[in-house]
């Protein structure tokens, strides 16, 4: 994360308001790229994340009916004519209503046609719990689109990533799904004040976070960042974690946590949502197959509970681990 | 714009439904309150202005129909006879709250009075009034669903196949289009093809009728007509009702994007004058009318009280409830 | 029902719109042979009765415009220009098929001459027609798309919102509902609350105009002028194309829902007859139509045999064309 | 499996058609089941399926318009109002196009009122690969839901299993999804003539197919078969294989498989579909947590390859794990 004195050249700026900065600086190198969404041009989007982009690029950036169907298939049909779209689903939740065709028609379209197409689409999305919006507004959405072979998936933890990665996800000529978690919005980070390619952030590589010896940790968004939080807790009782944020599920760069694993051999996984069926299980499966010989103790996958995200405070806090409970877990396994 | 008949409702009918009106004004307003304070997490979004368009559409239902309704539900909610304790305390997060504290301002629901849910997906509950009314039909109860949601639903995929199926199955439905005018923020023209939403009930064969939403006898009137034919096997209805909607979209939400005199206009229209001009004509006095607002203030400050003393829930609830058996 | 005009289509280009129909049936014909004969695996859904419909509007195309259709696509893919040979091999999964054998019969593409697919899920391609409408628009190419499905289709959510979308955005997109009467085995009646699905158009702010689909020139006729008004920037058609299918839905299905005579009255308007006859009228011989017949199954059979002759994909092909880089 | 000699009181009957077997006896049964779904009645189903039941129970079978979201949010609201609806989804892959309102309106429903609403609805789908359906037609859809608290899923393998989970899933007072893999149509089983309580399969409970020492392979559907040929296979190998059938993905029968571990120590899991995100995936990552000391191999997922399903009948047949492949995975594991 940044600091407070501002290294020259640079602009401070939160987790929100980034994502029209990147938007803005692609579709300012890019003339094919587009851009709609419900209320993303003239109203500035639901979060004010995309303000000033309909201003300033017109034509291009456009309001739709609240048709989330209309909008990934608009996108897969301006794709395959040359456009390279970003559509953003306000809330991610509301990919339920549009799955087929991010799941039949976008993720499938490249396979399905032999090579012929390429559907240059990124979808963002808000994700994630922990601001009371409650069981349909809170899911952690990214988990429903792993056994779905044909897109990429960002999960940027930090304003730097959802900057570099964003401007990634609008030049890869894969479908990527991005997601912004919400309960990020007010983090702050530091981006360049004029558009420079070296802040690119690439798609499919991981972050070491916090280097250490005794336990890998890896965790994704808000995750990431109690993760390093439990870090901190975990120095007192003399264990080092290293944190690692893979940034990308998929692609997902196994090399990283690898390596982590040949210092420290026990592997500590906490994902937001449930426990079933998300990346952390298949982190953990992989890691169980690829690098058994590696672990000194079980690796273990910290989620949230097999619940849907409540909306009181009391259970949404409780629902989703904390630092204490990630600094018990990766304890356990130290001591394992 | 259908216009309000004098026996369309008696005087103690909308007296009655004044005083419901105000119970829903006033919930919101403290609702408000708590939001604007920030004693509650999430997001609100408010009903101010529309609420004739529930208190007449339930006024016209009995015991055993049903509700629908989206996030901007608190008044359809109550207007159904949910308790304004427990729909406080939801929105509190407490555990007397209508869901526990599961839902939030998003999902109020109460089954034992047949308000069935409110959807936080924009169209969602739709097809779900339209399972509600087929079991009617199946089971020979007579009873009748209504669904409410707003202009900018009637664009998306789960309106359209709900329609269809009620128009062809001939179901015991009330369509409620609260047209508001926006959407979130986009004005209905700019999202709308042809924006006499109206008419789209010709395609579904079903009738599609205008109503002003913010004249209470006028929506019990078409409502009751609605409910009468779609009681007697004639099918569903689409009622279109003409409204606004106060506040902003939701609790960030300042409405800048109005254009100036709107929001006068309308409030020129606000249903509470609207009852209460057409209360004056039937001879109820000023001071009548003031007592009855005033005892609804009460009735919902009363009721506020009690949500505030109540319990937010232990943490280990959040595991009940997911599935019955497991 | 628009008639046609001898203007429409010229002799040649009325000649030439029967060598393709006539392509379209032969190379079905085979196709169903060899699905009877179990030598291609899966399903097949076929055309046979509607080839006009495709034939017609594709005619009134020109380069850079673009298709989308269904598992029921061989008709539209063949008439907006995909080879005879590598649409075959695609259904025999073969390596050389359009798609390398990944897709089959229900996915028939060919980018290089703008059919942008068939889609095996009822109503997906709808919005992807927008899609490379809204292209058109913002590109300002002057190109226009063309989305061909079915009547069970216009009950399903993408209907209704790819409708919408491209009635608000004045899309260059001609909908192509091609209405034969049933969905899969469902007579329209039974699904659908108002059959007179053209008056949908209405309700999204564009015009509706109903199209006797096994007249080819007059299917022309109405796609040249819904084109001309997508290409001037007047938005989208929607164009109910009255057809009827031959088969049963599926290679499974022997159709024994249809009431009787109803096939027969519809064979004795076969497209293939009512343009066979239309030629004479404009003095074509017996001869020469034969010919052009005979002309048409000889090339659809050399290219059936080619793509026989062609080889099966090497099996790790199967990893290829997930992602472009990874 | 079934034997060619027919046992007295049951009959002989293939997957395809106990469907109608199951949905009549529950019809039957209990006047509050009723069925809705696209061609379902008066045609008898797009596979036959649900032949003859429009003609024996009226207006409780009923078609519907191509309209999957209506046909699952109808089949809610009609739960809630006292019905038990069967809502059939021809192909599993369809599910996209209704994604939301199974997940964030069925699943849900029950948690985001607190317990007021109870969902009896059961959701049929044919899902799987092997027949040349091709990309959009093949899928194995039940790892989409897997993320999903709320839902059970039941996966039959067997005409027994079938019959006796769908009449459960009717029985059940929560959602429950059904999969019936139509590659399975033709294989035989039997089932009482007459309707009999005592073939129900209970959800949530495993079956030991066959039992072994060496190696336990969990396997559902057609792997579960191919993973009973792989089983005879190692025979010849002189290796012992347990292949057990969870039969219930959601809730899983952990303890079977464990107490099989605890005689073979390695696990191999076959499924299909791709690997990531997968129920194969989740039970892998759960072993390795709560198992590890139970492992005497690293524990193995053998699933699909990372792409869609293809079309072409070699790259189909090669996308699909077969005996062999099977047999020598839980070799590997057996030498480790
Ligand atoms: C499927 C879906 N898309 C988008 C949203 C976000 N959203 C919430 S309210 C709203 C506007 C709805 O407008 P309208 O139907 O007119 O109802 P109103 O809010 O005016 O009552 C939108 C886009 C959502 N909740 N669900
Ligand atoms: C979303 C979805 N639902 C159901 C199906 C199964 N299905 C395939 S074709 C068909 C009937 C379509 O009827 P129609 O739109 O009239 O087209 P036609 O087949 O008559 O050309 C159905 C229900 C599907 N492919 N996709
Ligand atoms: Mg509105
Ligand atoms: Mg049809």
């Amino acid at each position: 994360m940044s600091t407070d004195t501002l290294t020259p050249g640079l602009v401070r700026i939160n987790y929100r308001k980034v994502i029209a900065r990147a938007l803005a600086d692609e579709l300012a190198t890019d003339p094919t790229v587009v851009f709609l969404g419900e209320d993303v041009g003239v109203a500035g989007g639901a979060f004010k994340a995309t303000e000033g982009l309909k201003d300033r690029f017109g034509d291009r950036v456009r309001d739709t009916p609240i048709s989330e169907q209309a909008i990934v298939g608009t996108a897969v049909g301006a794709a395959l004519m040359g456009l390279r779209p970003v559509a953003e689903i306000m809330f991610a939740d509301f990919a339920g209503v549009c799955f087929d065709q991010i799941v039949n028609t976008l993720a499938k379209y490249r396979y399905t046609t032999g090579g012929q197409a390429k559907v240059p689409v990124t979808i963002r999305m808000s994700n994630g719990a922990g601001s009371g919006f409650g069981p349909q507004h809170s899911q952690a959405a990214e988990n429903w689109f792993l056994n779905v072979p044909g897109l990429k998936i960002v999960v940027p933890g930090t304003v730097e990533d959802l900057y570099g990665l964003l401007r990634s996800a609008i030049r890869d000529n894969d479908p990527v799904l991005v997601f912004e978690h919400k309960n990020l919005f007010a983090l702050k980070g530091e981006i360049p004040a004029e558009p420079d390619d070296s802040f690119i952030v690439p798609i499919g590589v991981a972050d070491v976070v916090r280097a250490g010896d005794d336990v890998t940790v890896v965790a994704t968004q808000q995750m990431r960042h109690r993760a390093v939080q439990a870090a901190d807790l975990l120095t007192a009782h003399g264990i080092s974690a290293e944190v690692i944020d893979p940034r990308t599920l998929v692609p997902f760069d196994m090399e990283t946590v690898r390596a982590s694993l040949a210092k420290t051999s026990r592997l500590l996984v906490v994902q937001e949502g449930p426990p079933d069926g998300g990346w952390g299980a298949t982190l953990v499966a992989r890691t169980a197959a690829e690098n058994f010989e590696l672990l000194d103790a079980p690796p273990r996958l910290l989620a949230c509970d097999p619940t849907p995200v409540p909306y009181s405070g009391p259970l949404e806090d409780a629902w989703l681990p904390d630092a204490q409970r990630i600094a018990d877990a990766a304890e356990r396994l130290v001591d394992y | 714009m259908t216009t309000a008949t004098t026996d369309a409702a008696t005087r103690e009918q909308l007296l009655d439904m004044q005083r419901r009106m105000h119970e829903i004004r006033f919930f919101e307003d403290i609702t408000k309150d708590w939001f604007s304070r920030s004693l509650v997490r999430g997001s609100t979004h408010l009903g101010q202005g529309q609420e004739a368009v529930s208190v007449g559409v339930t006024s016209a239902l009995r015991e055993g129909d049903t509700t629908t309704c989206t996030y901007r539900g608190h008044a359809t909610v109550l207007a159904q006879g949910a308790p304004l304790d427990r729909a406080f305390a939801e929105i509190l997060g407490k555990e007397q709250g209508l869901c526990g504290g599961k839902g939030g301002s998003m999902h109020l629901t109460d089954l034992s009075v047949g308000a069935l849910g409110s959807f936080a997906i924009v169209g969602a509950h739709l097809p779900v009034s339209t399972g509600a009314a087929w079991a009617a039909q199946l089971l020979g109860t007579g009873a009748v669903s209504a669904t409410f949601f707003g202009d900018g639903a009637a664009n998306i995929g789960t309106f359209h196949e709900a329609m269809n199926l009620a128009g062809v199955w001939k179901l015991p439905v009330l369509f409620v289009l609260e047209n508001n005018l926006y959407g979130e923020y986009s004005p209905i023209a700019t999202t709308t093809a042809n924006t006499d939403l109206r008419v789209r009930a010709d395609t579904y064969g079903m009738p599609g009728i205008r109503v002003d939403g913010n004249d209470v006898e006028a929506v019990l009137e078409v409502a009751r007509q609605a409910v009468e034919r779609a009681r007697a096997g004639g099918g569903p209805t689409l009622i279109e009702a003409m409204t606004y909607r106060q506040s902003g979209h939701s609790r960030s939400d300042p409405a800048a994007y109005r254009p100036p005199g709107e929001l006068d206009e309308w409030l020129a229209r606000d249903p509470l004058l609207v009852a209460a001009r057409r209360l004056g004509e039937l001879g109820v006095s000023e001071a009548e009318l003031d007592a009855v607002r005033d005892r609804a203030q009460e009735t919902v400050r009363a009721a506020a009280d009690r949500a505030l003393a109540w319990d937010e829930p232990a943490a280990d609830r959040r595991f009940d409830d997911v599935w019955e058996t497991r």
